[in-house]
């Protein structure tokens, strides 16, 4: 199995979740998280301090799939999380050894 | 004593008798109370309790959200912590013995330019029924108890995120008693200094705000900049809750200046304009200023341009005209600007909170601005033989002579307290897990 | 001019004819002040001063905090901001030609069924001793100052999350001139057109709620509606400073209501009544209405009835009796709910925070309900020969014609704004970033 | 009837015939009114005005603050919207027959010394002109009403975070009928057993903090403890919504304790300062205890501490002398600390809030101490014929009958309720969620 | 090494904690997250307006450990934080192939 | 690839984002944990309960990097995150199979 981790804007998360449930893909877990790279930050005043802000707002989606998903699920997200803007984030898929639902004990893809 | 008291207490009322219209209204208290059967009216005894607990409401909750919301998440309850203690502390000292010294003791001859005595030792003498003006003299306790309150808190900024909280409350007290109260002393009573040089602070300029923001600034410099600063961004951990401070500062501050009127009257109402006109003005004032410099006008620019009008309007509350009171806000709200955004960066202290950028310099100029506006030839309610050059040079005198008394008193206090304390600082470990559950073993926020 | 300034002020007072028992009392202020040597009872001034400072409680932080909370959080800085600039700039507008414009001028002929004249221009004439009624002529000025400010803020709600910021202060100060001025001369001066219709506005249904809330609905039909409006969920960010927020407006609104008797007397005392027993009511109302049609009573339902009921009481506290202000309350509860649950979403237009449903519908259900309320037939305290069939015709004449005039100034001031601005919208990604950062540089929350 | 509604409007006026000074002043109003033509005295009117809206502030955000700052986030709206809603409940009620019972009814004879009848339903015979000592009747009725809002919702405090929106509403009605009016009556009405038992409660400590502070307790003891209670942390979600909370607490005291002098005088004053020493001395004493047994002196301990002055204060703000009132909360801050550190672990009971703690314990340490600082041999204010331990055995006495009398109906109150409503409690499943979700649809914070 | 990473109901930190020490596993990382799965959302009404809340509070904790360990570490997580309600969650185990203590520069499992 | 993981103190970040820009790697993403090991949490206390407090404040950040990098990024950050003192936090090393730009849609090296 695999674990796709993908690092999106705000903004583009309901758009994710329904190009992944148009996928059958039905699980997902979010994350706020503040992104640094190309896309530059802003600068903020207070009282005449300045303070440059390098670390945006993004969201960190991880999935757990089944191999033969994974490219499909990347493609799917590529797709509705693009905005074609810098920032809009990065794709990455790890090797997933195992994974077990908590609530039953299943393993392996079923547990999905 | 009691006659003393009588004038301490009617102290404005009789700086009125500069003004020509209400005169009589305003200073008749004074000779009434004098008499043998003192009455009291209930209207002015409503609006002045009302002023009492309105200043009361400016402290807490107004200046420790002011400056609470202006530290980070870690320390928020360090700070209001302090001004609720200090609070507390001061209230109870004014009691004991504050009220007697600022306000008791002889007319003239010995050290009563400066300081009262201990006739009124924990209010020995102030019955229910003793009358000072036109209200009960008990009233005139409480509602001078809050400026003594209010002007200890609001030191509290510039030492704000860094220093041990017992400290603070001893550093306060003794500020309190060797600063705060001598300098009452001179400005309201009957046998003061500079009321008798004739200075004009009707609500206490000099007395609560440049007091307070020379003081914090010293203590700031003794105690040195908070870690990273200047290096790291430390930035206001929750706006709102520094507007709604500010807010309850304007609206509290209707007691703080109207009150000064010491009755429900023409001057009241004149007080209370200047003191929505002075402060819109400076918010305003502020927020161009910025918006020209830096491109935003900023939410923190308007309540802090508010604040610092509030500030300025607070000696000439009942001496400006309408129009010089707009005048003497928009100038406040610049130079204040300047004072945070320039001065400060420039001279490189840590006043963490800007007590000193906005009540020191806001109540500079309106103590010095006061002797302009309050010129009949400008619109202002000063006497008919008002001598604009002449008040100048009294009032400058009164701001310099409380600047170096401030700041000596501050500055000693400090170094006591460092000693006593085995330092005024808590450990690095402790600023950088935040003085909430360092001092006070607690957090603000939880889920 | 000053006899029409002494019925202006004594307008209120004057309706009372209609109120047997304490008609005299009432009404003597006004004849007093006529008479060449006015006194203000101390009493009466106490009690103006302080709801003076009661309705800007209710503005700053009480309407900035009640919308504050209802936006996301970031956009929260620029409400709050847009409120308190708002207040200091039409502060100063007021002092500068407002107060003269709406209740100075002739008593008939020429304009003055509309509009006052320049004769206070800067408050020309008014002194510290110049006497309104009971109270000190600058009082007066004070008071009604904080009427012109608080209406102008609540209008921001309905533009929220989107609009410029130097747009909105400019489109405040021109509706200001154009329509609260007038509208408020023409309700409240003793020249002014409903004035001597005998229209009944006790303390401003008409020139603040009406008049308020089409301006709202009106800029925020022109400005179209938020990104994502309908689309993506726009919940409130933090409804314990909506909460706040609701509580300080109806602590606020007994200056408003009570303060609107122009002193301290029975009759602010049924007032005061009347603005608990409305919103009481309208509270439940409200929340009963939620429980029935959704299933869940909420927190911001019932703060939302409260409010709908201050501003349905708010023209009959002074002729409602208490029954009839608790049924005036309930109805309006229940329409305010349908008016936001059902009405908006039909009509499909994006008041942001609900101003039309809210004051504007509460408003014309208070205005219309008062000619019902007022009946002596139905414990309201209406003149002896009162008639409630005319009074219904008057009421809704009034409402139809500050409608109009609200809606069609603010249309054409929209216009001028967005001429002047190049739109009056922030750009689509600044929206998305929120305004605070990018209109004002700053984020209200920080760790 | 007439009759006795002016004793029980000034029932607190006589009871100053014991205090020499100003005796004669404050006792006048009674007679006067008692008399064919009673006039209102416009400065009492203002101050009893401000003293009635301070109490609702108090209330609403007050109460609502320092409790909802107490839960956990996802609890806060389910806590405020408990109380808002109390309030409007509990005010209609009193308009409708809360008055009429604890105020009216023949001054002798059948039931009159528990409870009044009901020639007053709907504030029949009570009109803007009814005049109760020097102030309209009008606003003697809603200065009452506040106390009867203030006192329902206090008890929210005890069954926070775990039972059904509509329990306890209905709960609180049932308790204010039973407990709260005959309470009430018998302390205040001059037909009231207590009254006339010469029991002395200044401004409520009896019929406000005991009573609600007992009603808590039972209440949570049969609601049983929340879930994961002493398992899990429930630490307070934001400590700053608390402190904002207790400042308008201490803030609105004013008019609790100054307001029940019924005027603007010497006594009110007496209470106003007594109103900040206490609660000053206490919340030191707090801190310090804290500070000796757990190392921190804590932002929460400091503001437990000041409202436990407050509540210990309250029936003997008009007897105490200043030194009396600073003795006094100092003890009761050592005392409420025990009560809430030691006593509740001991004793196992999930008293969310500590309302029992604090009021119910500061009450009944008030209630008893009250007999021993009213004594003029400690600089009090008790007659000149004063019986220390007599007073004393009225006073425990009092607290005695109104502790079994709150606990009974508490009781039976719950039992009833949980039968109406198939049980008090929400599902486990919803308290896991939190109430503010499942009980409203609705989460306080969001992005 | 491996990597695993739970996703649990917030309630269970405290059991899961324990467990965990009770295998002498002394170290891990917790991440507040948003979970979307078969655990169906619920509904929130402002002012009439109703918005549909489909992501459930949920804590991520991540447990770097040694081979050895990793299955006894699944199955302790899985029991201590199984309620068997629906929305118990998942557990994830990833290969980590370095581990830094960044203190002392140890790397391996001596590191953890 | 590599996904370098790291947890480290919330005062360090500074640090390490200069120390990681000087090695040309300017794309990253941080997120606030709770961390729970060796260093001693502290306790807390409202109204008289005490609340033993396990989990400190952290930053997980974390860097997807080219194989090349790897070593260089994991020194990088223990240099610029050590204080010395217990509770510096720790280093992970993923292996990274894939990475997508959202944007432009490149894979690989190339999308970093
Ligand atoms: N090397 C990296 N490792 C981890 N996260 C990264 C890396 N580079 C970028 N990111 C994440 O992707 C987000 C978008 O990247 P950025 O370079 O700003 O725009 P783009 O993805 O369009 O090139 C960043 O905010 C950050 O959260
Ligand atoms: N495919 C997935 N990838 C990542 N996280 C998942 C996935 N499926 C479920 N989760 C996480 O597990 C949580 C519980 O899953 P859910 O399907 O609701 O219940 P259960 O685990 O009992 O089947 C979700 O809230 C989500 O955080
Ligand atoms: N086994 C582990 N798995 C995941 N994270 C860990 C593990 N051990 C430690 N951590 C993280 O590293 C942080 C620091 O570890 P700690 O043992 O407290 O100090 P040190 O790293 O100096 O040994 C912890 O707060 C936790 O976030």
């Amino acid at each position: 199995m695999k674990l796709v981790i993908a690092i999106i804007k705000p903004s583009r998360l309901e758009e994710v979740r329904q190009a992944l449930n148009s996928l059958d893909v039905h699980g997902m877990t979010v994350t706020e998280v503040k992104g640094y790279g190309r896309q530059k930050g802003h600068s903020e005043i207070y009282r005449g301090t300045e303070y440059a802000v390098h670390f945006l707002p993004k969201l960190k989606v991880e999935i757990a799939v089944d191999d033969a998903l994974a490219d499909a699920v990347s493609t799917a997200i590529r797709d509705s999380a693009q905005t074609g803007r810098i920032g809009d984030g990065k794709i990455f898929v790890l090797d997933l050894l195992a994974v077990t639902r908590i609530r039953t004990g299943e393993t392996g893809a079923s547990a999905l | 004593m009691k006659m003393s008291k009588v004038l301490g207490s009617a102290a404005i009322a009789s700086l009125l008798l500069a003004l020509p219209a209400f005169a009589q209204d305003a200073a008749a208290p004074a000779a009434e109370a004098a008499a043998e059967v003192a009455t009291i009216d209930t209207g002015d005894t409503a609006w002045m309790i009302v002023s009492t607990l309105l200043v009361i409401l400016m402290t807490i909750p107004g200046v420790a959200l002011f400056y609470g919301g202006l530290v980070r998440a870690k320390n928020i309850l360090s700070v209001i912590t302090q001004v609720f203690g200090a609070f507390a502390v001061i209230a109870l000292l004014w009691v004991a013995y504050g009220y007697s010294l600022a306000f008791s003791g002889p007319t003239e001859g010995g050290l009563s330019a400066f300081i009262g005595d201990f006739s009124n030792f924990f209010l020995a003498n102030v019955t229910p029924d003793s009358v000072s003006g036109t209200i009960p003299e008990l009233v005139f306790v409480v509602f001078q108890l809050t400026f003594a309150c209010i002007t200890a808190t609001l030191v509290v900024g510039g030492i704000a995120e860094r220093m041990k909280f017992g400290a603070v409350i001893a550093f306060l007290a003794i500020w309190f008693t060797f600063a705060y109260l001598p300098i009452a002393h001179m400005v309201w009573s009957g046998a003061g200094l500079f009321f008798n040089m004739g200075a004009l602070d009707f609500a206490g300029g000099t007395v609560v705000h440049i007091n307070s923001g020379v003081a914090a600034l010293v203590a700031a410099i003794v105690l040195g900049p908070r870690l990273g600063y200047l290096k790291e961004p430390i930035a206001p951990h929750n706006l709102v809750f520094t507007y709604i401070g500010a807010c309850l500062l304007w609206v509290g501050w209707f007691g703080f200046n109207a009150g000064s009127a010491l009755g429900a009257n023409g001057l009241a109402a004149q007080a209370f304009l200047n003191t929505i006109t002075a402060p819109a003005a400076a918010a305003i004032a502020w927020a161009v200023g910025e918006k020209i410099t830096r491109g935003h006008a900023s939410a923190l620019g308007f309540v802090s341009g508010a604040v610092a009008g509030l500030v300025a309007i607070t000696p000439a509350a009942g001496f400006a005209g309408t129009f010089g009171s707009i005048v003497l806000g928009a100038v406040t709200g610049f130079v204040c600007l300047w004072a945070v955004v320039t001065l400060k960066p420039m001279l490189k202290y840590d006043d963490s909170l800007d007590v000193f950028g906005i009540h020191g310099v806001g109540g500079i100029v309106g103590a010095i601005g006061t002797a302009i506006v309050a010129a009949p030839s400008l619109g202002g309610f000063g006497a008919e033989d008002y001598n604009l050059g002449g008040q100048l040079v009294t009032q400058i005198l009164a701001v310099a002579v409380a600047i170096v008394w401030s700041a000596v008193v501050a500055l000693v206090a400090m170094l006591i307290v460092k000693a006593i304390f085995g330092g005024a600082r808590v450990s690095e470990s402790s600023e950088s897990d935040g003085l909430d559950l360092s001092s006070h073993g607690e957090r603000a926020y939880n889920s």
